[in-house]
Formats: C-alpha cells, structure tokens, sequence
C-alpha cells in the first residue's frame, strides 16, 4: 500500500509517475520522430514540408494529458507532439507522413492535415490561425450539446496577429465557451520576431481586451502548462468560459526545410537550449543517464519500426483519387 | 395551393428543419430579434430562443468558423451572410476549411453546414452589397450550390441542404423574397444536383439561374406571341451540376443562351457553354451557345446604370430572338 | 483690437468662436440633411439605403476641424456628417444621393460610397470595418514620403469586433504610423447591442492589446471629441504613433430604413435625445433659441436648394457605363 | 542572351522597378532578411532597407489593405502572398476595396498596386498550400490578372504590372521558380492584355497558361514526332484577355484544347471555351473546343495523387492526340 501510494505520487503537484513517465518518454520520442523526419527529408524520402517543435515538447506534454477523453483538439502545423500526446499511434502517423493508404488520413492529409477525428483531434492546420475561428463552432457545439467537453486550440505567436484570432476570442468571451487557447509563442513567426510583430509585453495581455483570463507560462515546464491547462479546462467545465494561456518556449531548428536561419544567433538558439526541456523533466522525475538511455533506445527502436511499417504499407491506389471529397 | 412569398418558403423551411432536428441551429447577425436583414429569420426567435437563434458580432469569418466546428463535431448549422458580398470575409473558413476538410482527413469527417447568402442587384445598395459570386464557389471541390428562383424550390432546396451532410452554399435572391409561389405545408425536399424545365419550348434552350429565371419566363410569354418558344431551364444546383437535362434540351432546340446576372467575364455561364460544347450536343447545335450575363462593372449606385449592368427581360428577348433568327 | 481678440476667444478652450460657429452650423445642416432624407425615402425619391447619423453629429464637428488640410479621411456608412465637415459640398453630395452625373462619384457610389479624393477624404465605406486595413496603408504611403500627415479613421463599436480592426491596429502599433482610429460607439451594430457583442467596459481598452494609447470621451461633446482627436494629431505628427478614441454616442433613428427597432425601447431613445449634441454646443456658444432658429432656416433653405440643385442635374448617359473602371 | 531562372527575373524585375521609382516598395511575410517563402525578394533587404522591403505580421487582409491605401494616395506598392491560397484572407481588400474604389468613386482614383502570388501544385504542400484561384479574379471588374510561364515573360510583366495605374494580380508558380531561360538585363516591359504565340502549329491550338505552358510545348515536341503540330498559345494575361490571336489560331486550326492547372469546374477554361464559341471561329471549328485541367478535388498530399491530379505533359499530348484525331 505504501508503495503503492509512492507510484501515485504527483510531480509537481499535477501529474502521477506513471504518467509523467509516459509523458518524457513521448517528449523524446517525438524529437526522435521530428530529426529522424529531418533526415529522411534530407535523404529526399519524404516530400512537401514539415514544421519540427523540437526544443518545445513540453507544451504537447503539458497541454494534452491534462484534458480529458472526450475533450477536442485543434492543433497547427507544428504539432507531432501534441499528435502523439493525444493518443496518436505512431506506426498510422507514420504512414500519413509517408503518403500511405493506411495513414492516419489516407494519405491525403500529410502532416500539416494530419488528424483523428474518432479521437476528437480535429486536425492539424495548414493555414496560421486558421483553427481559431473553428474552434468557436467546436465550443458552441460543446455548449449547445451540454456535454462538458472543451476544446484545446493551439496557435502560435505569429497566428495571434491574424484577424481570426480576434474574431474568435471575442466570441468566444462573449459566449462563455469553454476554449482553452494556447499560444506556443516560440519567439519567432518564420523569420518574424515576436518584437517586431507586437508592441506589448505578454500576448497573454490581450486577453483583457475580450474580458477573458490571461496568462503566461514556462512553455519548457510541463509541470507549469499542465497546471495552467488543467485549471482553465476545470473552469470551461464550470461555465466560466475561455482562456488565453502563452506558453513561452524557443523552436531550435528552422522554420521549414528551407530556413536559413538568418533572422537570428547562433548565440540566441545556444542559449535556449541550456532550458531544454527534456532533460529538465528527466531531472524533475530523478531519472538518471541511464535511464534516460534507455527511453531514447526505446523511442528509436519504436521510430525505426514505425519507418518499417509505413514504408511497407501500400500506397492510395490511383483509381480512388476522387473519394472522400463528398459525403 | 396556398401562396406564400420566397422569404417565408425560405423561414418556413428553416423552421421546420429546427423543429424536425435539434441539432440544426441558425447562426449569423442581427437574425435575432432584427429577424434577419431582409426578415428571413423574424419570430424564429421567439419559437427556439437565443441558444439556437444566434446572433454574431460583426464577424464574417467568426460566422463561418462556427459553422464548421460545429457542423464537424455533430450539429448541422445554418450561417448567414447577411448580404452574400460580406463572404469575401469568410473565404478561408469556407474553402479552405469547411470544403476540403473531409477530403484533407481521409473522407473521415462530415461538415453538414449550410450558407445562406442574400445576393443580387436590383435595391440601389452599390458595389458592395450587390455581387453575385456563385462562380467561385463552384470552382471549390467539396461545395455544393445551390441557387433556388422560386418560393416551391427555395423551400424544398433548402430543406435537402439542411439534410445534406456536405457544406452548402445556398444563394437567395434580394428581388425575389417577395415572390409569390405555390408552396406545400408541409415538409418535402428537392434533391441538390437536379435541374429543372421550368418551360417547354423547341427554339432555343435558354439556361438560367436565380432571378434570371422569372425574368426568362417572362420574357418567353413575349416571344410566345411571335411565335418563338423557348425552353427554360433552371439547374437550381449549380455544383454539382445536373448535365443531362441541358444536353438532351439542347439537342432538341439546337441553339442555348445562358442567361445568369454575375458579370460574364470568368463566370457560370462559361462552365456552361463549356460543358455544352464538350458534350454530344455539339454536332446538334445550329448556333454557337451564348452568354448573356452582368456587364463587366461593379454595380452601380444609380438606378438606371444599375438596372442596365445586369440582364433584363428585354434584354432576354433581344438576345433570344437574334439566336432564334440567326441574325448574328 | 480688444473686440478682435474676443472674436477669437477659444470655445472650451479648443475652437476658435467662428469656427465654432460654422461647426454648428453644419451640425444643424448634418441633421437637417439627414431628416429630409428620410423623407425623402419614405417618399420614393431615392432609391437603395442609407445609414443617418443624428444624434452623433458631434463627432464630426470635433473631429474633421482638428485635423489639417492635407490629412486624410477614412469614413463609413454613417458619414454625412464627416463628410460635410471635411469641406464637402452639399449641393454636389445632394447630387451624387440623387445619382446624379454631377455627384461627387458621378453617381456611382451613392451614400455608401461617397469620396472626394481631391480634399483626401477616401471616401465611405460599405463593408464594416474595411476601411480599417486600408488606413495601414495610407499611414505607410505618409510615413514613406515623410509627410507628416495623419489620418482620421473611423468606425463604429460593430467594425472593433471584425479581424480588420485587430490586423489594422497592431500594424500600425508596429510601425508607428500616423492613424487615428474614431470609433464611433453609438451602443448598437444594428440590432446588436455593445453589452451583447463585447464582454468589456470600454472599446478604448483594446489599445492596450497593440501597445498604442486609447481613450474614451464624450462623443456629444464637440470639445472633448475636437481635444482628443487634436491631441492624438499632435502625437502623430510627433512620430508617436496611433491612438484609439472611442467616443460615446447614441443613434436616435433605425439602422436603415428597414429597421423597426425591436431590439431596444423608446424610453432608452428619449433617455439619450436628452443629451442631445446639438442644443448642447449651441448653449456653449452662447447661441439664444431666436439664432437658433436662424440657423436651422438657413440649413432648410441650403437644403432645399440642394435638392433643387441636384434634382435638375442631369443623370449619367448610360453610354459611360463602363468608365471609370480602369484607369 | 543571359539565361537566368524565373525567380531571378522576378527579383531583378523588382529590384529595377524600386531603383527606377521610389514611390515602388514591396510588403509581405518574410520577404526581409528570410528573402521571401521561394527567396524571390532574396537581398532585396540589404539594397533598399526596411521602409522599402517590409515584413508584417502574418496579417493578409492586412497586407491587401496596405497596398490599397497605399496605393490611393501616391505610392505603387507590391503586396505578396506567400502562397497564392492566402488571399482568402485578402478578399475583402482586393475585392471590395481595391478592384472597386475607382469605380464607386466616379473614376476619380487610381489604385497601382500588384499582388503577387505563389501558386500551383507540385511540391506536396496539399490542399491548403497549392491551389489555382485565379478565375476568381477574372470575374471580378477592377482587377487585372496576369500569368507570366517564362523568366522572359515574368520580368516583363512584372515591370508592366508595375507600372500600371490598375490593381494587378500577378499570378507566379511555384514549380517555375527554378526555370531558366534568356532575360535581357535592361529594363522592358511585356504589355499587359497581350496573348503569346509560343509556338507555331496547323493541326490544334492550345491555349495553356502558367506551368501548362512549358507542358504542353513539351507535349508538342512529342506529337511534332507523330506529324501532329500543335499551335500553344500563352494568353499571359487572363484578365483583360487577348482575345484575337486566339480565334485567328481557332480559325486556322479549326479546333482548340484549353489547358490549366485549376479546378475545371468553374475555372477559366470555361471562358476561354465560351469565348471561341461566341467567336466567329465557331463556324470554323471541326471539333468541340475541350478542356484539360485539375480534377474537382483538393490538392492530394501524396505524390502520386498529387501528380494525377492536375495536368500532366502526358495527358495534354494524349487529349491533344484524341482531338486532333477525332476519336471522342
Ligand atoms: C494564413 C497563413 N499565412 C501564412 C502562412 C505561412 N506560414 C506558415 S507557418 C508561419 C509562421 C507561423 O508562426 P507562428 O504562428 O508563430 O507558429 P510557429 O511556426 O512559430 O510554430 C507562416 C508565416 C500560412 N500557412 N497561413
Ligand atoms: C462586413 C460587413 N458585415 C455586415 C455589414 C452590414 N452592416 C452594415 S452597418 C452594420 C452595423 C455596423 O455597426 P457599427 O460598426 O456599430 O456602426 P453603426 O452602424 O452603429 O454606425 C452592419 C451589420 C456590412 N456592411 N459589412
Ligand atoms: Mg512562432
Ligand atoms: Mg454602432
């Protein structure tokens, strides 16, 4: 029993072992997922773009665990962790990156559209902030329905500047509905600068200007975006309707394939990631190199059967191009 | 039959899709207490109340978007753009998401929502509440449109596309909500992608949409008297598009007009005249197919520049009678 | 030289006597316009819609006279009065209402669409909010050729809530432009009231999620309007930037003429006409019933002329259909 | 000549329009110091500085409206879309603002300014990073729309869309960037409104536009081998369109295929096809007037359904061979 009661012990407050335990191991797998997916891009094996979050897993790590089945996802272009963090199986989104049939969404969808409907994870988006105003439809629905689900809407810095973000928070407040809006401010819009694209402090600040509660967050503690995630979906629950939460964390790698990287230091990415979060989370569930080792073995051997699965499955057969378009 | 005006065919079809499915609800501006800007929504307040009456803030794109979430997670929503002008705000929404959702997720998703759209000339309102931009929705794979020319086909359209479980765009008419017209009482539905001969004749095939149907009937009973008789048809869907009527009429008259009110350059009508021409109707034509349609101008404020940038009935027998006779 | 020197005196410490005089003169004529108007719809005299302004004249008479020639206007749908205090001709707008070939647009625009790109006033506005964009623009053209210009934009409390309003503020936040953004919170969007559709005190409050300055005043103060707007002018050309003004107000007529107004009561209505703008400036200026009256003879009159003027005016030939369209 | 790619030419045109006239400057998303999505704007930042080469937020309608206002008051801005789907979220500005004022304001403004648009498909972005939206700017009065296919033809026109006193959209494609072809280093302009014969043939006119070009001057090659010569016809601008070289080709041919890369369905093949009908090249022509173009479906992610979906030089030769050899 005591033992027992050790294993169910809360980290940081938030979130049980066993879970927390889970959760690293996703963190790492999905930076697994992402380089193994810059090499494979290198190697000319994949074909469009991706958008990598390596360096902010934790926001995946803390958003995603801290809702409930049931609850909705709207995630952005940059989202394999939140992917995965949803329940996401690793072998089908590999396919889906892969084109396949047997892909997550046929093949159609890649990963800027990637999605699981049955799991109540509306996608992926290839257009900045275009899952905003959706995510109204999601909440009104919600409240219609009465069903006590919320919905999880993930953007970036740069998406907060589009009009949708504000048509949609605005209704959102005016409405009370239960939209949880989570802004991975990763310092950078592509090669846009947070500092150039606002004139204010905190994009967390803006959510004064709907009446709705604001706040910013460590977006490299899982710990502090679980906390802040888990307490407005408690509050949505409640009736007491949205909230705007930033998460502030740093994209290491470029933009897309084709960044150069010009816009910033060497210096500046080297500083960020002395805060990485992985091994930040490791330490805070005291597992040591080894272990550690062992989670990253683990994470490739589960990547590099993934890649197995996906490059085995077949692809859409060309006569079924014109399905899936209509009801 | 008993009468009723378009604007009721079209209140009457909401209200009984409301009744009949508590998952469908109306959502736009000032459709509450106002009862919508041309009064389509009035007393739906009243009977369903403010949860499934909504009244937006000034956001187009808000509007839209509400749609698609909601419509993707189980409800089937109505939008309103109060004049159709106002979607240019609301175009990603619309085409990039609601459109191509279903098809980017594998074919694993639904999106049953409707647009209602108030377009058209005729009202003085100027160029920027006057267009008529059905064309570019049905350039988008995953639309239907939908544009009904009477009060019979507003309702029993509007009744299929709140059933219909793709995302609809459904063009209303300003000049025509007070049109008067047989409607039933009770609910029925007339399926989308079906055309419609609304008149028979053997001369000439005339194709028109919207508010250019009455206007061709019209001006058919004038040439009736010189002993012209044109065959209407009404697509009332125009993506997708119900090919085969059009084709076998054609065949038979040997000579078409479309007739619709958007500006002509890059509009329906091409698609029209294109499909005709690709068609077995080629070797029976006897006249090349014409377009007749807006001017290429922003509408304008003025009365009679107004009336005179889109078709009138005058114009239709102008047009028709030179094909008839083949004095082109 | 004594008498002189109290010719000039400044009305509420803002506005020269004679200047004060002539803005109430013109906000009899904004009212008297708009009155015949409507009659002259109900009557069938015009075709189309139009959106009539009485009971907010006082935004206008403090706004346009605290800007300079060379300024830019940027109007809406509620604009007669903007447009008369921005220099406009009446007989030539009684033209251009009428459709007249000798109206300001030759007739093409109407009341929705009425410009004068010669005194820089770009004209009304049919979409809400349009012209909140394109005042970026305009500030950038001033800010590039170093004009030191400003720009008046106005819209009402309905526009703060379209995506435009948040694009358009936070682009001019950025970049430091010249733009002074009037919003003209008349507490309805048609039939939606401020309460229903903002979940915030004030509009003004929506400065701080740009980083720009915001203020609300007493939009049936002529002096409060004419100080704020002087004031946000002199920031501008200053190189400081844009501010937001809101400036409360109340619409005593229907939307349109098409609204019955159920959506608020009468009592509401006459609670406002008690603070109307008009008797009110009229008091400030010392101006007795018997020079009241005065005026408002001199506005029927310039009125009725007008509409002499421009019912004798010719229509535009339907041969110039097309022009106009290209340049 | 020197042979520099499409993308380059682009950027010279450009950088000599900003050189020539200062009132030219550019504004978009990353076109500073990242040099633009497909670096079309690369070093442009370094010669001109901010206040001529302007990164925004990402805030189309935005962008739109800067070029609007901008534009009425003196300067010549050229706005860009990162990729050409965007501008669904300028609709509003160029639509109702931009391609409109001139008009509602009695022809008493001008408005020069360009947008121009990355589009196509072809690089595995999917449905939302590969559409063809241009037909919905032919069918709006206001607008010009022009198309270049050729690193000759996109500095040319660029520096004419420059230059024009109209809002232009300007039409460039992703898959082109990399095409390399002869571009004189001096400034020179391609006039806007003037259609291109590419290539000289008896037996079938194509009229393609963008990327169809060089597909179906390949496709060419291939017949020319089977004694089939096609006659390609590059319009270069969609809007306002040249439309005798076209007929002149119909009549000496006696038939025609429309090639392009967007949506059939309501797409601008359309009016091309109804344009030749109407002309007197309809009593020329020994064959239907056809179309080629993208299937009525979004843009696939995979490779293969993504190649299949949108004209290939295999499907034109194949269509051109069955035209030209009567077996429809
Ligand atoms: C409407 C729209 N505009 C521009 C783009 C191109 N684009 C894709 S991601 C991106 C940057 C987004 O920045 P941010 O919102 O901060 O998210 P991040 O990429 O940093 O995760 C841009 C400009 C787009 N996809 N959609
Ligand atoms: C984009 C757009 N949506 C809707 C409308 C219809 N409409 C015209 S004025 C108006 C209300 C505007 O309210 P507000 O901005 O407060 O200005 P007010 O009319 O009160 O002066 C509406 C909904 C429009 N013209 N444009
Ligand atoms: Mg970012
Ligand atoms: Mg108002």
């Amino acid at each position: 029993m005591a033992e027992g009661k050790k294993e169910q012990q809360l980290i940081g407050g938030e979130i049980e072992r066993s879970k927390a335990e889970d959760l690293l191991y996703k963190m790492v797998l999905t930076r697994t997922f992402e380089e193994n997916a810059l090499e494979m891009f290198a190697l000319g094996k994949v074909h469009g773009t991706m958008h990598v979050s390596i360096g902010q897993e934790a926001i995946a790590a803390g958003a995603g665990p801290a809702l409930k089945e049931g609850d909705y996802l709207l995630n952005t272009h940059r989202g394999h962790g939140h992917f995965l963090m949803w329940g996401g199986d690793l072998n089908l989104m590999m396919s889906e990156f892969l084109g396949k049939e047997n892909g997550y969404c046929r093949g159609r969808g890649g990963s800027m559209h990637i999605a699981d409907v049955e799991s109540n994870n509306l996608g992926a988006q290839g257009i900045v902030a275009g899952n905003l105003p959706i995510s109204v439809g999601v909440g009104l629905s919600i409240k219609i329905r009465k069903t006590k689900q919320v919905v999880l809407t993930l953007f970036g810095d740069g998406a907060a500047n589009e009009g949708a973000f504000h048509e949609s928070l605005n209704m959102a407040s005016i409405w009370n509905l239960p939209v949880i809006y989570l802004c991975e401010n990763n310092q950078y819009a592509m090669s846009m600068a947070f500092e150039r694209a606002f004139r204010i402090e905190q994009i967390s600040d803006r959510a004064s200007a709907y009446g709705i509660k604001g706040l910013t967050v460590d977006g490299n503690d899982v710990i502090a975006v679980h906390q802040a995630v888990r307490e407005a979906a408690d509050r949505a629950r409640e009736g007491q309707g949205s909230t705007l939460i930033e998460a502030i964390t740093y994209r290491y790698q470029g933009h897309s394939k084709s960044d150069r990287q010009l816009y910033r230091t060497r210096d500046e990415v080297k500083k960020w990631m002395k805060k990485d979060p992985i091994p930040r989370f490791a330490k805070l569930l005291d597992i040591d190199e080894e272990g550690f080792n062992k989670i990253e073995e683990k994470a490739k051997v589960d990547i590099k059967n993934a890649v197995d699965f996906a490059e085995n499955s077949p692809e859409p057969e060309l006569s079924t191009i014109m399905e899936g378009i209509y009801a | 039959m008993r009468e009723i005006s378009y604007m009721e065919a079209l209140r009457e079809g909401l209200r009984q899709s409301m009744e009949k499915d508590d998952r469908v609800f109306l959502i736009g501006e000032d459709i509450g207490i106002y009862g919508g800007a041309f009064g389509v929504s009035a007393g739906l307040l009243d009977q369903f109340g403010p949860e499934r009456i909504i009244d937006t803030p000034i956001s187009e794109a808000g509007i839209a978007g509400a749609c698609v979430g909601a419509s993707v997670t189980g409800m089937r929503p109505v939008g309103e753009m109060q004049f159709s002008d106002f979607v240019v705000l609301a175009m990603e929404q619309i085409v990039m998401q609601g459109a191509k959702m279903r098809f980017m997720f594998g074919g694993k998703a639904e999106l049953p929502f409707v647009i209602r759209l108030a377009g058209g000339s005729g009202t003085g309102a100027a160029a920027q509440h006057s267009e008529s931009l059905e064309n570019w929705f049905v350039h988008v794979p995953g639309l239907k449109v939908v544009m009904p020319s009477s009060p019979y086909d507003a309702k029993g359209l509007l009744l299929s596309a709140i059933e219909e479980n793709n995302p609809v765009m459904f063009f209303e008419h300003k000049l025509l909500y007070k049109m008067k017209g047989d409607v039933p009482e009770e609910m029925y539905t007339i399926p989308i992608g079906k055309s419609k001969i609304v008149r028979e004749g053997k001369d000439l095939t005339v194709i028109a949409t919207s508010i250019m149907v009455p206007r061709s009937l019209e001006a058919a009973k004038i040439l009736s008297k010189e002993g012209i008789e044109l065959e209407v048809i009404d697509p009332r869907t125009l993506k997708p598009l119900d090919e085969e009527p059009i084709i076998k009429s054609v065949i038979k008259t040997g000579k078409a007009l479309v007739v619709h009110e958007a500006v002509k350059t890059g509009g329906f009508g091409g698609e029209i005249s294109a499909m005709i021409m690709e068609s077995e109707a080629f070797d029976f034509l006897d006249a090349p197919v014409r377009r007749l349609a807006g001017l290429d101008v922003p509408i304008p404020y003025n009365r009679n520049l107004e009336y005179h940038a889109v078709p009138q009935v005058e114009n239709i027998v102008e047009e028709a009678r030179k094909i008839v006779q083949n004095i082109y």
